[in-house]
This record gives C-alpha cells, structure tokens and sequence, in this order.
C-alpha cells in the first residue's frame, strides 16, 4: 500500500510548484501566449518566425507599447506534440494571455483550437502552414492566420510548375506524413493536372525520415519534368544531393514552408545539374521593397541575425496584426474584444507581400499572393522572376 | 535495380550490420537487449559536427574526441547495468538501456536543441561499374564493414574473443576458471559502444546528424532477432535481410510504410520461431 | 614425505540465515588426497567453493578455508591469514559438479579459456593433451556434443592448466559409466603421481572413494560426523555407517563450543546472530 | 515483507542459491506486531482516503490550469493502473499502452461520427474493440517472454501508428477526427471543471474494480504465473488463457480511457497516441510500485506535473527556457525511471536509517 511517508513527499513536490506559476498575475502588460517548436524537427522554420515576431515588438515596446502598455510575449515550446500544444496554451491563457499566437506542425493546431474555443480566446496562427478551418464562407470562431492555407499553397503551385516548364508533362508532389502536408499536395496534384501536366503523382514519407536516398531513387526512376518539394528545413539539405545522386536532372520547385534562401543556396551548390525554383507569399532576403522591408531589415541588422529569411518576415507581419489589433482593441482590452477588432483587420504588407493581410467576420484568412523566386547559378543568388500569382480565399 | 540503389543498400546494411552485432555482443554476454546504442551513436555524430564545424578540428580528430565521449558513456552503463542493476535481473537492465536512451537525447535536445546538420566525411563521386556513386556512400560503408569485421575477429579468433564468448556461455564457469567476468564485461559495452558510434556517425552522413537519427536503433534490434540474438553471424544476415526490405519497399510500394517492413517481419518472425532464424535455441520458456 | 600440510581451520558458510557449512576442521598432506563424503545437501559443494574462494555473492564465509602448514607459525598453527579467503600463494582449481565445460566453445578453446598466473614448471596445454589423448583427437569438436567421460576429462585438463597445488573435483564419478570411471580414477592417480598434487574429492556415495583418496570423513548437515577413515578394504562399511547415522563420532578438535553433540538440529537456531 | 518490485520484472530468472529455506516463524513476538501493522493499515488507508476527497473538492478552486494539469494526470492515472495489472501483477512487459488508447480512440470516432453513437457506448465500444485487440495480441505472441515480448508490443505499437494514420488521412485527410461534445446521463462535460469530477469517478471506479480483480481469482494466477510460468502450468493453472485475460483487461482499460481522451481533446488523432506516451505510462506504472493499482494514481500526478513545475521553477530562476525545457525533461523523466528501477529510494532510506534491514 502507499506508505504515508511518500506520499507526503509527493504533495511537497506538488506545493513547491504553486507560488512559481502565478507570480505573473499582478503585471500590467498585455500578455501574448505563443507556442513554437523550438526544439523539435520543425524548429528551423518556426523558432525562426518566432525571432520576426519578437523583432516587431521589440520596435513597438522601444515606441511606448500600445496605450503606453507594453507586450509580453510567454513563449511555451511544444515540439510538435498535440497534447503539449493544448495544456501550454491553456496554462498561458490562464496565466492572462489574452491571444495566442504561433503554433507549430499543422497536426497540433485543431488541438488548440478546440482548448481555446472552450476559453473564447482568439488564436492567430503563424506562417507558414495554416489548416482551411480559417476559411470562408464559415471560418472557426476566434481562429485567424497569416500564413499558407494549404489548400491555396497546393493549387498555387500547379499554376507554378506550369510557369517554370511551360511544355512539362510529368508532375510529382512530395512532402512529409502531416495533414497540411498531404492536403497541400492533393490539391497541387489537382491543379497541375489542370495546368495541361498529363501525369501527376504525390510521394508520402514519414516525419522522421532524414535518409532520403531511397526515396531519391522511386523519383528519379519516374523522372518527373517538375518535382514540387514541401520541406520543412534540414530536410532539403539532404534530399537534394541524394536526388543529384540518384540521376534526376529535371526542375525542382521548393514551395516556401520551410527552405529559406541561405539553405536552398547550399542544397542546390550539392545538387549539380538541376534547376531549383521556389515561391513563397512573403519576401526574404531584402528582395521586395516598401517601408515594412526596410524596418525589418534594419531590426534584423541590430538583432545580429545575419539573413532575413521568409519566416521573419511571416512572423513581423504577424506582429503588425496583432499591434493592430490591440490598438483598435475596445479598453479595457479582453480576448473577447480582441476577437472582435480581429475580425475587421486591414494593414498594408509594406512590401513584405503583395496583398493586403485583410480578416472580416466571414474570412478569417483573406486573399493572399505568391512570387516566384529563381536560384541563378551563376551569381549564387535567389532572384524574384517577377511572376506573381493572386489567390483569393475562396477555395475553387 | 540500378547500382546506386545497390549501394544504397549495401549502405544501410552495413550500417545496420555495425549496430545489430553491438546489440548481439551485449545481449550475449549478459542477456541485456540495449535501447541506447542510436542515441549514442547521434550524439557521437551531433559532437563531431560541432567539432569538425565550429571548431575547425580535423575529421579524424573530431571522430576521436566523440569517439572518446560514446566509450565513456559505454563505461557508464555498464557501471549502471552490470554493477548497481545486477541484482534486479537482465531485464531491469533492458529498461535501464530505456532510460539512458532516454536522457541522452534530453541532453542533445538541450545542447544542440533539434538542429539539422549535414556532415560529408568525402566529396566528390567515384564510378563504379559506370555509375557515379558519391564518395561519401562508399567511405561509410568501408568504414562500417572494417568496424564489423574487426570486432568479428576479435570475437572469433583473439584470446579475449574466447574469455568474451566464455562469459557468454556462463559466467560462474568462467569465474572458476580465473577469467575476471566484469573486466571482460567492460570490454563488451566498449566494444559496443565504438561499433554504436562509427554506426551513427555513419548514417548521419548518408543521411543527416539529426535527432531523428535515433530511429535506426528499432531497425538494428530487429536485424539481431532476426538474427537469432545470439549469433554475430546471424546479425550481419538480419541487417542485408532489412536493409534489401526496407528500400524495396519504399522504392516499389510506399515510403510510407518503410518503418513497417522490419516490424512486421518481426512480429512474424516472434510468433513463428521465438529464437530467430540462425543461432541456438534461446532459453524460451515454452508457455 | 614432507611434512607441509594444507590445514582448513573452523570454516563456515552462510547464505542469509542458513548455514550450510559450520565449524568443519580438516587437514590434508601435500600430495595427498582426501575424500569429503556426505549426503546431498550436507555442504560438500559449499565446502569445495569456499575453499577455491568462490562462494556466490550472497554467501559469507568465515574462519579459515585453506592454509598451508609450511606458512603457518609452528607455534600456535594459527597465522596471519585473511579470514574467509584461501591463503595467498596457494592456487586450487576447482572441477564443478554440473556446469564443467563451455558447450559452446570447441574442446581447444574451452582450454584457452583459463586466465591462470604464470608459475615455474608451468602446465602447457600439450601436457593436458599428454594426460587426456582422447581430448587431442576431440580438440576442433564442440565440448557440448562430447561424451560424459570427455566432459569430466576436460574440465579436469582446464582445472590443471590453472596450475594448481590443490586440486578440487565436486563428485567426479557423477552420471558416468562405471568404465568411464575406471578410467577417470587412474587418470587422476596418474595425474596425482606426475604433478605431486593434492586432491580434494567430494563424493555422495562410498563405491570409488577408496579408488580416489588416501583417506576420506563424512560430511552431515555442514558438519564433520567422523574421524580420517583411510583407504582400506572395510573403508566403504565404515563410511556407510556414518551415512546411515548408526555411528557418529563427538566432532573433533575445533568444534564450536556453543553446541551440545546431542541434538545436530540446533546448529542453525542458536547460531544465528 | 518481500518489496514486490524486485520479484516482478525478472521473468523466469535464475532461482535463489540452492538450499535457502524459509527461516522458523518466531513466536508471540511476531503476534502484536502484526496487530500494530494492522492499524497502522487502516490508519494509513484512511488517511489516503480524506486527502484523495480533498483534492476532489480544492482542485478547482485552484483556477483553470491546475484543472487542465488534473484532467490530464487523471487520464494517464487510468491507463497506468491498467498497465500496472499487466506489467507489475502479470509479469509481461508492454511498451504498445499507447496503441491500445489509439485503438479504442479511433473505434469511438468511427462510431460517433458515422454511426451516431452516444459518449458512453462509444467508450464500452471502443474499450471492448481495444480489449479483443489486447487478447489478440496476447495470443499471436503466446510462445515469447519477457525481452520478446517487450519487442512485440513495440511492433504493435509501429504497426498501429501506421495503419491508423492512413485511416486518419484518408478519412479525415489528416485532420483528425472533431469529437462533438461529450455527454453522460444527460449532463454535458463542456468546462474543465465537469471533465474533473467525471475522471474522478472514472479514476475511483477504475481503481476499485482493478483492485478487486487483482486481489481475486484471477490476480493470483496471474501471480503464479508471473513467477515461474512453467511451474504455474504443471499446476494446472491454464496459463495462455490467464495470458490473454490479463492483456485483454489492460487494453479494455487503455481503449476505453482512449476514448476518453478523444473526447476530452476535442480531436481523434493519431498523433495524440505516440510511442513516448507508451514510455511515460510505464514510468508512471513502474514509479507507482508495480502491483499497487493506487500507486499509479499519485504517480500519474507527479509525472503529469513534474514537467510543467520543473519548468515554472526554470522559468522563475530566469533561464532562456524556449529551447531547453523539452531536453530537461526528457533528462529528468529518464533519471527517474533509472532510479527507481534500481530502487535507489528504498536503498537510499535503507543507508540513512541502518536500523531496518535493507
């Protein structure tokens, strides 16, 4: 039986715990939960959003904050576990997080939406892969994204792929075992084949696959005209050389969930022989050009952060929507009225992207654009080809 | 079945041959089947990264020093399991290999926290019967092989190898006939231990130094129970069984299910004979 | 002969609170041999392993196992040995009673697989295979698939390579043919008359003891219940008799004090600390 | 008295050195010694009783977190008391706990959603698909023991994960199943607060009917049969069948707990049921005295919140956590398992009090 001896032992274990977690309560700011992967197989891509996100407001606290409150930021890292993701957003909203922000692999994100349904707390969900809950005719109460609706980022790349072989007739689709990334290739699959591609294939592996060179062999032995690559980071700087290995000499489009111009530039020097695109809706790289670039890459300068990449604009942009919000935010400001000045955001992307970042009460997700990116050999650099592709948020 | 698929192959078995006869060597000697040797070998493979990276050592430099930690770490758990789990029984010792399995990669996600990394031990491609292989694939595999085949030897035909397979064979018998059994102990999980880091440093370079690593250490046990467990023999046979399954299977059907090619084997292998296909009967109690 | 004798002095085995061996005091000439015979479970195995120093972990062992008279200060015929432990020049190689032979290991390598101290007039393995030519005709086969005899035999050849000065055998006769013994008891007097070794054999029952050792007592729950009988034509009645429990003699020199001869049985209740 | 663990995870290992008998049982002394442990038993017992009631009854006072913290130990308590029957009463290691929730999981949203099922059929069914699941598994791997075994349920565990995530992408094309509202006689479980006494009442009645059944018929079959299986045949104890009953009442449990935990979640996924989760209930099993059902109770709490306390206490030193926290507590959760495999506790009291014998 239980000794009482031990089980005193336990409770002490359990008290000491208590005065540590709500000594939060009695501070002034507004309190932002957000969870990342920061040390998980992700944590490439969202550790990486996180920085932008932090740079914004790091620049909003320097000017005053919002109504002279500044912004705390509780940051929780889940890897990519479900469970993890939903007791840490419960524990931030309960700790006063009035929002929740981030969120890594797309198999975590129902998870939170259900626990913070349950709390009315709004969550905006980070770049780069957003799940189609958010999109109209009736998007999710009190859920919003600024990222890649994977729906969207599957059909944009047909149009894409056409766009980089204009009389290619095979198209492959790979991506890890997630349910954004299946979703996304579905509709890829989908779009090229209505792009005039004749066959059109989608190749599944597990999420901790990292030895790449059989796959490398199935894909070189169908010898697609056009591979559309799904990545998270990490992983394309392995598979590109085991598919150079494996004889593939066909075009490779990266679809921006997960590259980042400095790890494409080293997967493609290990990959000879193969022509890599890839399109992303937000710029990187001091690539576009309108104030919001500028700024980001003057904080990224300070911060020491020697490249700008996609997620750190994804993760500034995401900032700007929130300040947004919480300006126009009804005082005194409350998850509840939040959600409301959510539900009707308009800001400029400064540049960042092409199109407005736009949330009504009907789409909480709003039209979106992408912009395919070349990398030239020659001068080692990933150059814009100008071509843009608008999508609206209403699924075709 | 073209010859960079052959390579590829032979690779992963050479890998996994390395890893099985580390788990054989063990569970010979004192009936322990070790969870922690792909943990070990990506921390080997995570420090030589950094080494090599950062800190600008040399290749070889760089493998001796995480060699050195991964032979620590080996004296470690056989203090842990050998000494303080002897009187707990062999399977408490199982789910102490569990365990440090378990801490190692808290204390690589701590350190290096997830990050992915590629380390190539040789550029360039050579030819072989016409095709380009990349150099890298062939160094790995050459390596693996030589770790395979010394410690083979060492088993077989050296003075220690006896008083190794003595201990195997019963341990109080090997005390009256004067062979200090934990000395020779020690030896194993060294031996062990070195075969489990040239292993993951292996496949971190075909593959990546990731945490993900650690997923070949399911593969290498079910290359040793297919192996019999008890045979060193039997393991090399298990592993080209599993290498030549596993990529036929995602390179013919789906790489969706390539992790479910050596289970279910396994599973098959358990229900139908227990002791796996070469080596002796294992002491199975016949329920 | 000389006069060195080995001399085992108040021994006792526990394991926990069962005493398997107590108080047992006997001696052996140098080059003798000397039989233990007793029933199953009277201590003859734990006497064996003490003496070789090899008593499992959970097993205590007190007083003083094995130490030679030649060290010993004449005096008092006590010394300064460590208690529990054989002494330390002297080397005994013990023959087990069930597991005696790697079965996995070939006939040769089970020889190679003695970790012995280097000694003047070393035992090679050649010699074994001088004293056993069966064994060099076995020497690749696989010691699991020999013969009983062969078995003993090889445990015998691996327990000489440990250049021993006392050589131990737990019931060597078990299990074997009676020719088979005939054989193994002239090997070992051979043996015995090449090396000048002493022998230690434990036996459970009378038919070879004479064949073996030059004297014998009986062993009875951890106790010695007789005197040295030597090897003679009636040895094998006497010792029945001690077996069967007709006769019993008072326990010689070096009884514990504590026990009355009357009641055998009260040697594990009182004893107990 | 024997401390169970050291008996129960070695399977058929060598027998104690030949000779050990058992020593003469003393006289009066021994008498009231026993009375004094009896009361104390009851003391103890009864003390247990009142803390177990009030933390029924404070918790939620407590706020929202310590709610969610709860529900969650509550759900892991459930599955690691069926665990403990298997592993620490049966003898047979399991590492596929997780598969069996994932089993019952899916059963229940299959049911839900396609065939309109209530919360609590959904939960009989889904227990009673995980427990034929459980009895199946029992019997395909009846000739192997203790390591073999482990690596079994292993496979059991790949297998499942694979096979239910292709059901998940083809059905739900990855999203998971969304579990409606869960409702039991009538009472909705929307807040944390009505999932609290739910569990409760699950976690007691759990708790009860293991114990009756280990301390039953078939709790001391099992028993024997953990010992020495062979010994347990020849006295015509039918061991398989004891085998399957065991394996099948532990995944009856873990199914029906599964769904629970769909429910709760809000999602059926797979992803919620992985391999690390069947690690953490056999921390939990083992930390909680294997073969005492109510040691996993208190266990399941301290595992569940270890990692959140261990990082408040990180947070409040000041330490950069973001990247660390997940490593620190995989560190401590495999300490803990090493530590009380080698029962460094009971040695380490032992050492400080020589007094009583180890």
């Amino acid at each position: 039986m239980i000794s009482t001896r031990r089980f005193a032992a336990a409770a002490v274990l359990i008290g000491a715990a208590i005065p540590a977690m709500t000594c939060a309560r009695a501070a002034e700011p507004y309190r932002i939960g957000y969870l990342v992967d920061a040390s998980g197989p992700m944590q490439g891509i969202f550790k990486t959003g996180l920085d932008g996100f932090k740079l914004y407001m790091d620049q909003v606290n320097a000017a005053g904050g919002i109504h002279g409150r500044p912004v705390a930021i509780d940051v929780r890292d889940v890897q990519i576990d479900p469970g993890k993701s939903a007791s840490s957003a419960q524990e931030l909203a309960s700790n006063g997080a009035i929002a929740i922000a981030g969120l890594s692999l797309s198999s975590t994100h129902m998870p939170v939406y259900n626990a913070m349904a349950r709390l009315k707390v709004p969550v905006i969900t980070g770049f780069p892969v957003n799940l189609s809950v958010i999109l109209p005719p009736k998007p999710k109460a009190g859920v919003y994204g600024v990222g890649a609706v994977v729906e969207i980022l599957g059909s944009v790349a047909g149009k894409m792929a056409r766009q980089t072989s204009p009389e290619g007739k095979r198209f492959a689709c790979t991506v890890f075992e997630s349910p954004g990334g299946i979703i996304a290739c579905d509709h890829a699959v989908a779009a090229a084949k209505a792009a005039g591609f004749s066959s059109a294939e989608k190749i599944l592996f597990p999420v901790t696959q990292r030895d790449f060179r059989p796959i490398a062999e199935k894909i070189a032995q169908s010898n697609p005209d056009v591979l559309l690559t799904i990545f998270g980071r990490g992983r394309t700087l392995t598979f590109f050389p085991a598919i150079a290995e494996a004889g593939y000499r066909g075009k490779i489009l990266s679809a921006e969930t997960g590259t980042g111009d400095d790890e494409l530039r080293e997967a493609a020097k290990a990959a000879p022989g193969i022509d890599i695109y890839s399109y992303s809706r937000y710029v990187s790289g001091g690539q576009g050009e309108g104030p919001q670039v500028e700024a980001l890459e003057k904080a990224a300068h300070q911060a020491g952060i020697p490249e700008v990449l996609a997620f750190h604009s994804g993760g500034w942009i995401m900032g700007a929507v929130i300040a947004d919000a919480l300006t126009r935010c009804e005082q005194p400001c409350d998850p509840v009225r939040l959600d409301a000045a959510l539900a009707n955001t308009r800001i400029d992307g400064g540049g960042l992207t092409r199109e407005p970042i736009v949330f009504t009460p009907t789409d909480h997700f709003g039209p979106s654009s992408y912009e395919l990116y070349h990398y030239d050999r020659a001068r080692d650099q990933v150059v814009s080809t100008g071509h843009v592709e608008k999508a609206s948020s209403q699924l075709q | 079945m073209n010859v960079s698929l052959l390579v590829s192959i032979l690779a992963s078995a050479s890998v996994y041959a390395a890893l099985a006869t580390a788990v054989v060597l063990v569970y010979r000697a004192n009936r322990v089947l070790v969870f922690h040797l792909a943990e070990l070998g990506v921390l080997a493979s995570y420090l030589m990264v950094t080494l090599s990276g950062e800190a600008g050592w040399s290749l070889p430099a760089s493998f001796l020093a995480a060699l050195a930690v991964a032979l620590a770490v080996s004296v470690l758990v056989h203090v842990l399991v050998d000494h303080w789990g002897r009187p707990f029984g062999h399977f408490v010792g199982t789910v102490l290999t569990i365990a440090v399995g378990g801490i190692l990669m808290g204390l690589i996600g701590m350190i290096w926290s997830g990050r992915t990394v590629r380390m190539i031990l040789a550029e360039g491609r050579t030819d072989v019967f016409g095709e380009p292989i990349s150099t890298n694939t062939l160094v790995v595999m050459g390596l693996c092989c030589l770790a395979t085949v010394a410690v083979h030897l060492v088993v077989n035909r050296s003075r220690l190898g006896i008083s190794m397979r003595a201990v195997a064979n019963s341990a109080s018998l090997a005390r009256h006939r004067g062979i200090q059994v934990s000395r020779v102990l020690l030896v194993v999980w060294l031996l062990s231990g070195a075969l489990g880091t040239i292993a993951g440093i292996g496949m971190a370079s075909l593959s990546a130094v990731a945490m993900e690593g650690a997923v070949i250490g399911v593969s290498a046990i079910v290359a040793a129970i297919l192996g019999g467990l008890t045979s060193l023999g039997g393991a090399i046979i298990g592993s080209i069984l599993l290498a030549f399954g596993e990529q036929m299977v995602i390179v013919y059907v789906d790489p969706r299910y390539s992790q479910v090619v050596p289970i279910l084997v396994l599973f098959t292998i358990l229900v139908i004979r227990p002791s796996g296909l070469s080596g002796r009967t294992e002491s199975v109690v016949r329920v | 002969m000389s006069t060195v004798e080995y001399v085992t002095r108040d021994l006792s085995v526990n394991y926990g609170k069962v005493a398997a061996v107590h108080g047992l005091s006997f001696e052996v000439p140098a080059g003798g041999a000397l039989g233990i015979v007793g029933h199953n479970g009277a201590g003859k195995s734990s006497t064996l392993l003490a003496l070789a120093g090899a008593v499992a972990s959970e097993g205590t062992v007190r007083g003083h196992p094995c130490r030679s008279s030649a060290r010993m200060d004449p005096g008092t015929r006590a010394g300064t040995a460590r208690a529990g432990r054989p002494d330390e020049g002297i080397s005994l190689a013990l023959v087990p009673e069930r597991e005696k032979v790697f079965g996995l290991l070939s006939v040769h390598e089970n020889l190679l697989a003695v970790n012995a101290a280097p000694r003047p007039g070393m035992v090679g393995i050649d010699d074994v295979y001088g004293f056993f030519p069966r064994l060099a005709e076995r020497r690749d086969t696989i010691a699991g698939n020999l013969s009983g005899g062969e078995q003993q035999m090889l445990a015998i050849g691996a327990a000489l390579l440990q250049q021993p000065d006392i050589l131990l055998a737990d019931e060597p006769t078990l299990g074997l043919a009676v020719p088979v013994i005939e054989m193994v008891c002239e090997r070992l007097a051979h043996i015995r008359r090449a090396l000048g070794l002493t022998l230690i054999v434990a036996l459970a029952e009378t038919s070879w003891v004479s064949r073996l050792a030059d004297r014998a007592f009986v062993l009875d729950c951890g106790e010695r219940i007789s005197g040295y009988i030597d090897a003679s034509d009636g040895m094998r009645e006497q010792l029945e008799r001690y077996l069967s429990g007709e006769s019993r003699d008072p326990s010689p020199a070096g009884a514990h004090p504590l026990r009355s001869v009357a009641d055998p049985r009260s040697n594990g209740e009182a004893a107990h600390a | 008295m024997r401390t169970v663990l050291s008996r129960p995870l070695s399977t058929a290992g060598p027998h104690p050195p030949a000779g050990e008998a058992r020593p003469p049982s003393r006289g009066a002394a021994q008498g009231d010694r026993a009375g004094r442990r009896e009361t104390g038993a009851l003391a103890r017992r009864l003390a247990i009783g009142l803390a177990a009631i009030a933390a029924v009854g404070l918790l939620p006072t407590q706020g929202l977190y310590w709610l969610a913290l709860g529900n969650q130990s509550a759900i892991a308590a459930i599955s690691a008391m069926g665990l403990t029957v298997l592993v620490g009463t049966a003898g047979l290691l399991s590492l596929g706990q997780a598969a069996f929730l994932a089993i019952g999981g899916f059963t229940a949203a299959l049911l839900v959603i396609h065939m309109g099922f209530g919360f609590l059929g959904a939960m009989a069914a889904g227990g009673v698909v995980a427990g034929l699941a459980g009895a199946l598994v029992a019997a395909a791997t009846a000739r192997t023991v203790g390591i073999y075994l482990a690596v079994g349920t292993l496979a059991l565990q790949y297998v499942v994960e694979i096979v239910l995530s292709d059901v998940e992408v083809q059905l739900t094309s990855g999203m998971g199943f969304q579990m409606p509202v869960a409702q039991v006689l009538g009472v909705e479980l929307t807040s944390e607060e009505d999932w609290w006494y739910f569990l409760c009442l699950m976690t007691f009645l759990v708790w009860f009917v293991l114990r009756a059944i280990v301390r039953g018929q078939p709790g001391r079959t099992w028993v024997c049969m953990k010992e020495n299986a062979t010994v347990a045949g020849s006295l015509g104890i039918p061991v398989r069948r004891a085998r399957m009953a065991a394996f099948a009442l532990s995944s009856l449990v873990a199914g029906a707990v599964g769904v629970v935990h769909g429910f709760y979640m809000g999602t059926v996924q797979i992803t919620n049921y992985s391999l690390h989760l069947s690690i953490v209930y056999l921390t939990i099993a083992v930390l909680g005295r294997l073969g005492s059902i109510g040691g996993a109770i208190w266990a399941a709490a301290v595992i569940t919140v270890l990692p959140q306390a261990l990082n408040g206490f990180m947070r409040a030193l000041g330490f950069d956590l973001i990247a660390f926290g997940a490593g620190l507590e995989d560190v401590v959760l495999g300490l803990i398992l090493a530590m009380i495999l080698l029962e460094a506790p009971r040695r380490l009291w032992a050492r400080i009090r020589p007094g009583r014998p180890a």
